[in-house]
């Protein structure tokens, strides 16, 4: 596959770092792919905006930062102001409905999705919110396939929530591919 | 996929490696951006029933893993500038006492509290100098996770084979990142385990007696032999000599045993080096912007090597003059005000040829940072 | 065994002054070992940098002499990392309480189970006579040629603030019940802290007109009097002699065994 | 001065309950007169080269005290073999 | 004075999470400022490193943010040169009682007049959420995934221990009472220590499962009790809140003072 | 004879020199040989109303005299070896803080407790590199009782002409002999005050905004502009950002601030350089007996000379590569392994011709030490 | 959303022995909802945006709590001059 | 005057070093003459033997420390045994008779003269026979006046030991006159 640039962002609580971490080592250790993930970290561990880097590619990937994305998912209007003007052009930025309002023309093509109100309303459980959006991240873009996030979630998450989290990926799955071009 | 592969970030890795390499024993203090390897260790040493403390600070977690491996255990400890200034007295007294521990300063931006979480390799000269006295020191770096491994394990055999502390000397974009890693199979990195004197209970031993090859073999505290541990000059049974020539034996001794072997030690990785007419040195995670433009030049047919320091101390000067004779001029890339070029600028016969791209600002090398470095000196402009 | 057989007889006579009570602690502390019938081969003793640390070079255990001020650190990791091992800690007062201060109050706290002893001349030894914590308000060293106006720590005190579970004082005239105290802080199951007051004639006796060796252990007799004897209700100016604190309180190293068998065990 | 003796001991003269004889050992000894101070018989006392010496060795009731506060670890004793 | 005349808005919001206690104790010692009129000019704040020492960033005092664990050495060079300045000296419990334990025991022993402000959260925020001296047996921190093993410090008998002369606790939910305490603190003449317990809800909350900001405040104010109380018979388990040590004992730098006087009169 | 000829210990002369400059403030801690300066301080500093504390340890030492500096008063402390290491996070904060103090280390042999009463020149390289980070610093040192009184003032003026830490380098020997030495007139060494900001009170006063010539004007505290310090990455009103440009800026400024500076604060001495063949570069103790040999030898008539260097940082490259630009080859005297041997072969055009004579063994390098290697390198064998 | 208003105040709306008026500078709220829980006469709310709001301002009883436990000292108050 | 190089050794409680400085600020401050004086330190400050190193001369001294003693002055034995054979030929070698038994050939005038004796009867006073010692050093040498000495006394000594001190630098300076060639 060609390389591609990612940069997740949003806030504190809303899991972006973790579901930039699954997507990269669901790429790497199941896709046969090679990935690197790097998030910034504040000058202090305080709250306030995150952000991660995740390179995907099927050769070495020497430099670990993304400069230019292809890539952006934009979760609060803070990050959306702060980033939406690096992605590179033709790019796909994705953001929520329930956070961000896309005020700018950026070339690229701009996706909002209410992932974060499908969530509470289907399953109820905020938590989950970005593994939904990690699901409707592949839905629209096929980095990878569920089966491998799956395995990762697998592995990682204790197997009474592993359900929960299935569902709220399936759930961004349907979300992605019903706006997939 | 092999159960063996894995997703980690850089300071995860070193642990995996330090417990691979036989680790047994973490004393440390927190510190950004160092602090995942004392966070995974204080599960990971319980399990196989070795010893995690977080002590009351970095001066006490040195201390406390000189005491440690004195006692047979391999030893490490895991720290940041500030924490590794702390540090210098005691890394002085293992320097002196010749007792094997690693000691890992995952950098971040300096002076002083400087840019806790942003990368930097601002103290690749106080690995060598921070402490007192003339001395000599070992230094090792890696700029990918499986070097990361590799060097990591290195560190605590290279510690054993010389009776010395090894600096760990990694940075924030290492210790932080994740990418995939393999970890070898057990026995597939050979391990050097303490060398334990021969000479039965009862009889003299000597700790401070080198043999024919020059290393010491050593005798737990808790074993058969009881003798003395000073940080003092001390003679062959360890005890405190001012005699000129006990001094200067000891003095000569502790420098030549790594500075004579400065081939044995050194570790480094050659890209694209014999037709190169420029050869880039670079060391740690500046290394993989280095590369990246290294690789992406040769792709146009542009004759760029990279040199990649894997042991900065003791300094492979010798390396970088026969390997870099060729080259037109050579481009050092690091993340501080040319720590490493003066070295290089020493090691080759015209320094006016040796140039620096370098990052100061908290913020990383980029290749575009490079090539215009390159363009500047290829006369280009930027 | 004669006492001999704790000495490495090669390096002596030691180094210290004529009278230094530094060489009476030793001695008795041998004797403390003596009578526990302790192996040799079972004890590190760890010191730090001083007149009184010198105490290791001396004795035929596994000896560790450190950096100022560090004796307790480098024994934290010697005792966790053998906990069988016996660990004996001599101790100045400057090295105890001054730059090795931190150290002393953590390893209290911990309750790690070894001998802390601070040989407390009152004074720095090794450098020449300036002040140190515990020197007291009031007396002069050659860096308070105007008199001290540094309060004191009590050693007592203070081991017991930061948790210390035996604390014990004695002195080089008591060698009886030192070498008795001494037998209890070794055998005790965590931080055992036994203070010694221990004459300087060259420096601290020097600097305050105390006189001899001979002199300083005299005031040692008539300026001490056991925990809570009348004479010290008469004369509150005298120090108490004996045992403070002794309880039975988790030992670290012991703790950290449930750690490891806690994380074995799932 | 010559080379000086390295021990210097003394029996006790008449047969007392005394059950140990003690030594000076002259090489450590560095003369600081705390046992002939703390001795409460006096039986110890500094000779002209300022080394402890035992002078009255009938006197001595084996309280040991001049071992035990001795600095320099340079009193020893051994059993007398009863004969 | 307004409050806002205290902070450099410049630089706020601040850093601290939502609901951390460190905002609360800034809050109230800005009240105790304000309530004793005290200059600005003759305040300097020195800290440490940690989200506590952040605070002194946000006041309009002189600030000296120094390095881990040292905030009372420097604040001991800044008070003797020039005495007649206020020192106040917030730490967090890292900062003050780990690295920088024998800055601590020597400044209290010195009773020099400064006030050291502990913000006790029981953990390191800074770095996120490794445990610290104050922590507590059995608590869980990002170093003790198997629970930690390390006995607690208990500061008030620390600072007793080490000899200060003012010895105070509080928490953030007592916030009247922490400006009353406060203001004594600052007013006595000699070394205080003012500890408050201060919520951190993202670290040690989380990891000891504590709830909100909120649910940790009432924490405090069900699991505190003023010094004495009946409540404390009834449940030792309480912690006691209040005035433990208010004495007055001769100050550092008016004792260096007569040293001068005597160096000039003689 | 003139009140005004003392005969001193050199720890004692720069006790002398320092009241001279102002000296108002010291903190120390004891240890060997520096111990004399906080002794003889005690008593002095009182005399008149100035500030002497023995802190807990040296990191307290070097925390306290930064504090005092900022109330406006010129602090110092004193040190060795050993103290000096644990003084490197502290002083590292002073640089990037930029708080003007001094920072006596008379050095004993090392490593760690090393031999604690014998003379060594060993802890060069880290007076430069001892802490974490880039960073620069002035070191100075001396070699005879008159120049140790200079120097002493000089550093005073050199730290608040750059608002830096100083480090004055002694040695043993330096520190404990006594010899004869005249203390000046008051007023005839010119003082450095600080340099206070002449903003009013009530406009804002930035206090990391440097002038035009770069200085930085500082304001007490405890006076009427209330600001922040801190040692992490700051902006001109010393509150912490990490901006690039704003670390980036600052980085530079605290390194440019010296090194760009390099001539106005190299300080030597040259004996009979213009004509030699030979030079010996030597400063300290050690440049005594190389003065002894230059002298003997220009005696009988030899072309040898003797550059002697006082300021050790920034290395005066430039003045060594000019003034030996003539010279037949270089000896380097020193008593370590050759620290300022490597920084001299960096300067000069041909490495190949700069010797060294030292001595590392506790004792004191004599004339005839210095001879013979002189005898070699001139092939007349020993 | 739009650029926020940076404060709201409320006057209360009948004379009551009230003395001050409080305002919540939202720049400055973090949301912890301190002041809301701990309010003796469940004055304080947060609205949609998880922002402190004073819902109940006459129920407010001068006590001035939430001013001291607001960690961002986001609740100021002053006099309201007597009409 | 010529260079001249002493070395004067001893034990801890003799005043050697003490009798050292004031010889050589003597000669610097009121001979006009340069000097420096080094003493070397045991590894601890703890008592033992002592030395004390002096240098007088009239041009300026560069190396401060003395390998080869013209004059020699060893108040104990172990220093007599431990540093008579340094001494230059032809050179003075100056005992006390109390203390030092001078066994050995040297290819030196060797003095022994009964100072501690003499300052024991004619004073009492232990403590100022390194005063006697020096004296008999100057009348045997004339290395420096008598008065400089006294001057350098008068600025370092209390008062009220002043006259005792001249008594035993008098004392001193006769043993050295009569002995003296
Ligand atoms: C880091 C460091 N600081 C200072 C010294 C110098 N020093 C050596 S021993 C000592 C203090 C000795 O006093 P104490 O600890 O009371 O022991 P004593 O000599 O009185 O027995 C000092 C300050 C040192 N060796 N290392
Ligand atoms: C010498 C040194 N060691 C370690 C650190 C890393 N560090 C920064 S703050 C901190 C502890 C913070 O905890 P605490 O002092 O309790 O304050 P809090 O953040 O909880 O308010 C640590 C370990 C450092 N900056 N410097
Ligand atoms: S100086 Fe004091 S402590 Fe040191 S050996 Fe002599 S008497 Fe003992
Ligand atoms: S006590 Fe020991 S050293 Fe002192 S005089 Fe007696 S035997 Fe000698
Ligand atoms: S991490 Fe904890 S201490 Fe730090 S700001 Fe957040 S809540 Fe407060
Ligand atoms: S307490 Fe303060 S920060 Fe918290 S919700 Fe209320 S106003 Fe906002």
């Amino acid at each position: 596959m060609a390389r591609t640039r990612l940069i997740f962002s949003g806030s504190g609580g809303q899991g972006v770092i973790t579901a930039s971490i699954i997507l990269a080592e669901a790429a790497a250790l199941y896709e046969g792919l090679n990935a690197v993930q790097a998030q910034s970290y504040g000058p202090e561990a305080r709250g306030g905006a995150t952000r991660a880097d995740v390179i995907l590619s099927d050769e070495d990937i020497r430099f670990p930062k993304v400069t230019q994305p292809n890539i952006l998912i934009c979760l609060t209007q803070e990050a959306y102001n702060k980033f939406s003007w690096i992605i590179r052009p033709g790019g796909l930025l994705l953001t929520d409905s329930h956070f961000v309002i896309q005020e700018r023309k950026v070339d690229a093509r701009q996706i909002e999705i209410g992932m974060y109100n499908a969530v509470i309303q289907e399953i109820g459980r905020p938590i989950v919110f970005n593994i939904c959006m990690l699901g409707t991240l592949i839905g629209l873009t096929r980095l990878v396939g569920p089966e491998a996030v799956m395995e990762v979630l697998g592995e990682t998450i204790p197997s009474d929530f592993l359900d929960m989290n299935r569902r709220a990926l399936e759930l961004g799955l349907g979300l992605g591919e019903s706006s997939a071009p | 996929m092999s159960k063996k592969t894995l997703f980690l970030q850089g300071n995860a890795v070193c642990v995996e490696a330090a417990l691979y390499a036989g680790l047994d024993f973490f004393a440390g203090y927190p510190i950004t951006p160092s602090t995942e390897i004392a966070e995974l260790l204080s599960l990971k040493l319980p399990l196989k029933g070795g010893k995690f403390i977080q002590m009351e600070d970095e001066i006490a977690s040195m201390c406390a893993i000189v005491g440690a491996s004195l006692t047979g255990l391999k030893s490490m400890t895991a720290t940041s500038g500030p924490g590794f200034s702390l540090k210098q007295e005691a890394i002085g007294y293992a320097v002196m006492t010749e007792i094997p521990c690693v000691i890992v300063n995952v950098q971040r931006g300096g002076p002083s509290t400087g840019l806790p979480t942003s990368p930097s390799q601002g103290d690749v000269m106080q690995a060598r100098w921070g402490t007192h006295g003339d001395h000599s020191i070992i230094t090792l770096t890696a700029s990918n996770h499986q070097d990361v491994f590799a060097m990591t394990v290195e560190a605590f055999n290279l510690a054993e084979t010389y009776r010395t502390p090894v600096i760990l000397l990694f940075d924030e974009v290492i210790g932080h990142m994740r990418e995939k890693m393999e970890i070898p199979e057990p026995g597939e990195i050979p391990l050097v385990e303490r060398l334990w004197t021969s000479v039965r209970e009862g009889t003299d031993f000597h700790p401070y007696l080198p043999r024919e090859d020059g290393r010491l073999p050593m005798s737990d505290f808790g074993g058969i032999h009881r003798y003395n541990v000073t940080g003092l000059i001390h003679d062959m049974w360890g005890f405190p000599s001012n005699k000129p020539d006990v001094a200067h034996g000891l003095m000569r001794h502790l420098v030549d045993k790594i500075e004579n072997r400065v081939h044995e030690i050194a570790r480094y990785k050659e890209y694209y080096i014999d037709d190169a007419e420029c050869i880039l040195i670079s060391y740690g995670s500046s290394a993989r912007s280095a590369l990246h433009v290294v690789e992406n030049r040769r792709a146009r047919g542009e004759a760029l090597g990279l040199l990649e320091l894997q042991t900065l101390w003791p300094f492979p000067a010798d390396v970088i003059r026969t390997r870099c004779a060729g080259a037109k001029f050579i481009l050092v890339v690091e993340l501080n005000m040319g720590q490493v070029l003066q070295e290089v600028k020493k090691a080759v016969a015209d320094p006016e040829k040796v140039f620096l791209a370098n990052k100061i600002d908290g913020t990383f090398i980029t290749p575009t940072d490079i090539r215009n470095v390159l363009r500047l000196i290829q006369g280009k402009g930027v | 065994m004669a006492i001999r057989e704790y000495i490495r007889e090669r390096f002596m006579p030691h180094i210290w002054c004529p009278g230094c009570g530094h060489g009476i602690v030793m001695n008795n502390l041998i004797r403390a070992v003596e009578n526990l019938a302790l192996r040799k081969r079972d004890i590190v003793m760890v010191s730090g940098i001083g007149c009184s640390a010198r105490i290791s070079g001396y004795l035929d255990f596994h000896t560790l002499h450190t950096l100022h001020g560090r004796a307790l650190a480098f024994a934290t990791g010697v005792k966790l990392a053998r906990p069988e091992l016996h660990i004996l800690v001599p101790m100045g007062d400057g090295d105890a309480t001054a730059i090795g201060g931190n150290h002393f109050i953590h390893a209290a706290r911990r309750n790690i189970d070894m001998t802390a002893i601070i040989m407390n001349n009152r004074i720095y030894g090794m450098t020449g006579g300036q002040y140190s914590p515990l020197s007291g308000y009031g007396k002069t060293a050659t860096t308070a040629p105007l008199g001290i106006i540094d309060q004191a720590f009590d050693i007592v005190e203070l081991s017991k603030g930061a948790g210390a579970s035996f604390v014990a004082r004695t002195t080089t005239y008591h060698v009886t019940s030192m070498i008795k105290i001494f037998e209890k802080a070794i055998q005790h199951r965590g931080f055992s802290v036994v203070e010694v007051l221990s004459q300087c004639p060259t420096y601290f006796g020097r600097k305050n007109r105390m006189g001899s060796a001979v002199d300083m252990m005299k005031s040692y007799k008539t300026g001490t009097t056991p925990i809570g004897s009348e004479a010290k209700q008469k004369d509150p100016s005298l120090i108490e002699r004996g045992i403070f604190v002794e309880e039975d309180r988790p030992e670290y190293c012991a703790e950290y065994e449930n750690i490891i068998k806690k994380a074995m065990g799932g | 001065m010559g080379p000086l003796p390295t021990e210097r001991t003394m029996e006790p003269m008449k047969k007392n309950k005394k059950k140990r004889a003690r030594t000076v050992n002259i090489e450590w000894c560095k003369g600081c007169g705390i046992c002939v101070a703390f001795c409460p018989k006096s039986v110890m006392d500094l000779d002209e080269s300022m080394k402890a010496a035992i002078v009255r060795p009938d006197d001595c009731i084996d309280c040991g005290l001049c071992e035990l506060r001795c600095p320099d670890m340079a009193i020893e004793s051994r059993e007398i073999d009863a004969a």
